[in-house]
């Protein structure tokens, strides 16, 4: 049995009505009105509880909620710089670690979280985030992905998906907007060979909090890769972040699952998807795509999911490694 | 204040000659330094290695430019590194050669006094490997009494630990069999 | 040291200008920024918590009776409760009316 | 008293980070730091040192690993070199904002391009600004001792910033010296445990690096100048309390017969040693020549130079790094601005000598001698030169 699967073996999800109280992210916080990205980060705060310590990358939810003299953190928190919340959390995941063992100090349950963007995650932050997952740090990193790097003015990013409009990838005679498409860091890290890998949408809280538990619960290295929609970046209205994050869901374009010990696992199987253009028409980033490049767009998402559900098909398939094990 | 370069290959253990040098000095209470020369230089390339002892505090930090004594390690550099090169002419130079003293003279035109040893043989019967570096410090002992054979017994023992003993073997070896010239 | 302001002598400052009052962003009235109000109806909610989750101001918490009132306080008005509410309890109304 | 063997430098710092007891080191390698940071994770390895050795991706993380790590309550060491620094300096600057007594020791070298691995101070004089403390070793010995105080010093709550240890690389780290080591023991007396003032501790919630408007930055920033300023005192109390423990001296500058001087060269590093036999060899023939050279770098010392300095009459300022400004070097920009600022004008001739590994020679500090002297008597301008340089 993997080191995850042990670690959940008698895992409890939260109750849907009684969630946590607890807010490790205080109200009076600066996100723009309808922020996905706050919401996601509060619901993973919510699921973390007070015993934790969280590094942020320079991005929004650094900015929001840490200007002088106010913070909206009621744990310990730091921020240091943009692409090195992954190394900055190793250092004090690595000092509780010694600290406790020479017992200097008697704190060892305490969590350890880094979060970045998509800028500070998939782009600036990537190396760092990789060298601390192959390290094996007991930490988890989330990445809130709205992407693009909102918090400088909408620039794109490598998780910009394909023709989305951006201030550095606008949409002109020469061009679609943007023209590669989304860099999918959920593989990148599954490829570390780590202990557990999610995708998460604040549209599923309780999806998106009983995962966040079981990252906490694991040992090693846990990333979760959160879709945090952007009214003020993607062009939609304040009342929409929720309405466009359970959209991406149904149509295939933020597909939810789990990687546990390696095993692919679909959280949420879209046996009737709605066609991708519903989720774009709710964005005015893609307004100015063709019914061609829409097409492309449908084509790819579909490709994906179905290599996505050949992963959980491999991992489902029990009987090589169950015939070992009987040997 | 005695100077000595040492000339090698990458690998051969030119710079641990220099080390252990050193070290049997600083053992004796004496003040030395030991560095290598910091090239790029990678494995087989001719590389050198520097040593300073002084009774009293060294203050320098200079590159050796006039070394005293200069020992090489392998006889191959002979023909292709001006090992003389800067050696004073009361200077002497210690080889790993299979020629006599006078027979290396002719071969490269070394006009300094020399001392010689068949160390690579001396190495391979005693070590089973073709290394010099502890073999040509007992030609160095012997053609210069910079150190002593005894203060050399802890840092090479450290240093090799198993085959500490056989290394020291070979350095009394070519203690006994170094030819130096008057 | 955490004056409102923020306008303090270098020496009030903490060491390396941490912040010492953990939640001190609890004081920012954010309702300022809200044009529209929510307002919930409590013979249509069925207290499913629906607008308390998906709030992301932390608007929203229950009261002895189980429903989910808003602090306006914080409320910036953004509409997500009322869009989300499966029992249509919630309506965004003008601010002043 | 420990015992005086004969050790490579390298070995001897990452020996007396070990004496230091240290929770956390981050390191990445590069020539010609390798040495040091290898013998760490050996001793961590063998489990003579109870610490978490991070083998970090960059030095990038590594000084952010440091960050993390201060903050987290745990004494942290790192070490680097040249390119390696420059990757981390925008770290750097962060861990002296944040007050985190990070002890870094860096074994100097030059910067590309032309890639060189070899010494000069480009490196440290890239950190000039970063607000950390800076002390420079002369020889082995000193960089063992200066680590042991610059943990102590970095720690005492009425300094908290990062220190950074100079040695340089190659001339110092690959050297075979006798030093003395002190015991555990001893060090133990000397160095308290860390108490750190603040921690990232879910019992006491703290955020750590805030957004600092225009409104506050001016004011986070004299603090940190005035934290900086005052470390000075703290740092020449700390030497004290060493020279009485362990019975070797030390000052932010030091002098060698330069009290009746009239021409004095201003070293830093190393090549103070060079300097001291071509001043013997100067004074011997007659000539009024003495050395001062700076052991605290920042904050800079100017009182005690302006002390060490009065009565000369010409200064040979020698410096291991070109600025690209046009004009002197930055220790010499110091040095003038330091006697400006009193009102003296000795003559002062700045030499950049020793750049990327070229080695300065006793004859090169005869020379500096020699040209400061004619200078003088002859009323030449002022100004800078590169040694040796070939036209």
């Amino acid at each position: 049995m993997g080191v995850a699967t042990e670690a959940l073996k008698d895992f409890k999800g939260f109750h849907p009505k009684k969630l946590p109280d607890v807010e490790p992210l205080s109200p009076g916080h600066r996100a723009c009105q309808g922020c996905g990205e706050v919401l996601a980060l509060r619901q993973v705060m919510k699921a973390l509880g007070e015993n934790v310590v969280v590094a942020s990358a320079t991005g929004c939810m650094e900015i929001i909620t840490s200007p002088f003299p106010q913070t909206a953190w009621r744990v310990p928190w730091i921020h240091v710089a943009f692409e090195n919340a992954a190394a900055v959390i190793s250092g004090v995941e690595s000092a509780y670690k010694a600290l406790n063992r020479k017992g200097k100090i008697d704190q060892p349950d305490v969590v350890f979280l880094a979060y970045g963007g998509d800028g500070g995650t998939a782009d600036i932050g990537l190396q760092a985030l990789s060298g601390a997952l192959e390290r094996g740090h007991n930490f988890i990193y989330v990445c809130l992905d709205n992407e693009a790097y909102m918090n400088t003015g909408i620039q794109r990013s490598s998780a910009t998906p394909y023709g989305a409009m951006t201030t550095t990838s606008p949409p002109g005679k020469k061009s679609i907007g943007q023209r590669t498409w989304k860099k999918n860091v959920a593989h990148i890290a599954a490829a570390h060979g780590i202990p557990y890998v999610a995708t998460a949408s604040p549209a599923y809280a309780l999806d998106l909090m009983n995962k966040v538990k079981k990252a906490a619960m694991v040992p090693g290295p846990a990333y979760l890769h959160i879709y945090s929609p952007c009214p003020t970046g993607w062009r939609h209205g304040t009342d929409l972040a929720i309405e466009v994050a359970r959209m991406a869901v149904l149509t295939k374009v933020f597909p939810l699952y789990e990687v546990i010990d390696g095993k692919w696992i679909l959280s949420r199987k879209v046996a009737k998807p709605k066609p991708v253009s519903e989720y774009l028409k709710l964005q005015r980033r893609f307004r100015h795509l063709t019914e061609k490049e829409i097409e492309a767009i449908q084509k790819r998402v579909d490709e994906d999911y179905d290599k996505l559900l050949r992963l959980c098909a491999m991992s489902a398939e029990p009987a090589g490694d169950k015939a070992a094990e009987k040997e | 204040m005695v100077e000595i370069r040492f000339h090698g290959r990458g690998g051969q253990g030119g710079v641990t000659s220099a080390e252990l040098t050193a070290l049997a000095a600083i053992e004796e209470g004496k003040y030395a330094q030991a560095f290598p020369s910091f090239g790029p230089e990678r494995r087989g390339a001719p590389v050198m290695a520097f040593v300073r002892v002084s009774d009293q505090q060294i203050l320098t930090r200079e590159k050796v430019y006039t070394p005293n004594i200069v020992v090489v390690l392998d006889p191959t550099l002979l023909t292709i590194v001006d090992v003389q090169a800067g050696v004073p002419d009361d200077g002497i130079i210690v080889v790993n050669t299979k020629l006599s003293a006078e027979e290396l003279r002719k071969a490269t035109g070394i006009n300094r006094r020399l001392a010689v040893v068949d160390a690579s043989t001396i190495a391979i019967e005693t070590l089973r490997v073709p290394i010099t570096n502890t073999t040509m410090l007992g030609a160095l002992i012997k053609a210069t009494g910079i150190i002593s054979v005894d203060a050399l017994r802890g840092p090479v023992q450290k240093r090799f630990g198993p085959i500490a003993e056989k290394n020291l073997q070979a350095c009394l070896r070519a203690f006994e069999e170094t030819v130096v010239e008057g | 040291m955490a004056k409102e302001t923020g306008i303090v002598s270098w020496k009030e400052l903490a060491l390396g200008c941490t912040l010492t009052e953990p939640g001190s962003a609890a004081q920012l009235k954010t309702g300022d920024w809200r044009s529209m109000r929510p307002v919930t109806d409590f013979e249509l909610c069925n207290k499913c918590g629906q607008c308390y989750i998906f709030c992301p101001d932390m608007v929203y918490s229950q009261n002895e009776e189980g429903f989910y009132e808003a602090d306006y306080y914080y409320c910036k008005g953004c509409g997500i409760c009322a869009r989300e509410c499966p029992k249509d309890a919630i309506q965004m109304v003008e601010e002043g009316d | 008293m420990g015992k005086r063997v004969g050790m490579e430098v390298s070995i001897a710092a990452a020996e007396a980070v070990g004496l230091c007891d240290v929770d956390v080191i981050a390191a990445y390698p590069i020539t010609p730091q390798t040495h040091i940071v290898e013998h760490l994770s050996e001793l961590v390895a063998d489990g003579h040192l109870d610490a978490e050795f991070i083998p970090v991706e960059s030095e990038h993380s590594a000084m952010s690993t440091c960050v993390g790590s201060a903050a987290a309550g745990a004494r942290t060491f790192t070490s680097t070199a040249s390119q390696g620094y420059a990757l981390m300096a925008e770290i750097c600057y962060i861990a002296s904002s944040m007050r985190l007594p990070i002890v870094m020791a860096v074994a100097n070298r030059a910067l590309s391009a032309p890639i060189n691995i070899w010494n000069d101070h480009s490196d440290m004089m890239m950190a000039r600004d970063t607000g950390w403390i800076q002390t420079v070793a002369e020889n082995g010995q000193e960089v063992v001792d200066l680590i042991i105080h610059a943990f102590r010093v970095a720690e005492d709550h009425r300094v908290l910033l990062p220190v950074m240890v100079n040695l340089d690389g190659f001339i110092l780290t690959h050297m075979i010296e006798p030093i003395i080591l002190p015991d555990k023991e001893e060090v133990d007396r000397y160095l308290p445990p860390y108490k750190p003032k603040m921690r990232l501790d879910p019992q006491n919630p703290l955020t750590f690096g805030p957004v600092g408007m225009p409104e506050v930055y001016t004011e986070a920033k004299k603090a940190q100048d005035e934290a900086l300023k005052g470390s000075k005192a703290v740092i020449v109390e700390a030497w004290r309390e060493f020279e009485k423990q362990f019975g070797r001296s030390y000052k932010p500058v030091e002098t060698y017969k330069a009290d009746d001087a009239e021409i004095i060269i201003l070293t830093m590093g190393s090549i103070s040693e060079t300097a001291m036999t071509a001043v013997d060899k100067m004074r011997a023939a007659g000539q009024k020549v003495g050395l001062v050279r700076l052991r605290l770098w920042r904050p800079f010392p100017a009182e005690e130079l302006i002390d060490a300095l009065k009565g000369a009459k010409a200064l040979a300022v020698v410096d291991r790094s070109l600025p690209f400004s046009g004009g002197c070097g930055p220790v010499c920009v110091e040095v003038k601005s330091a006697l400006f600022d009193r009102g003296l004008s000795p003559y002062v001739q700045n030499f950049l000598a020793g750049l990327g590994g070229r080695d300065v020679t006793v004859e090169d500090f005869e020379a500096m001698a020699a040209k400061v002297s004619d200078g003088l008597a002859k009323g030449l301008p002022m100004g800078y030169e590169i040694m040796n340089v070939r036209e």
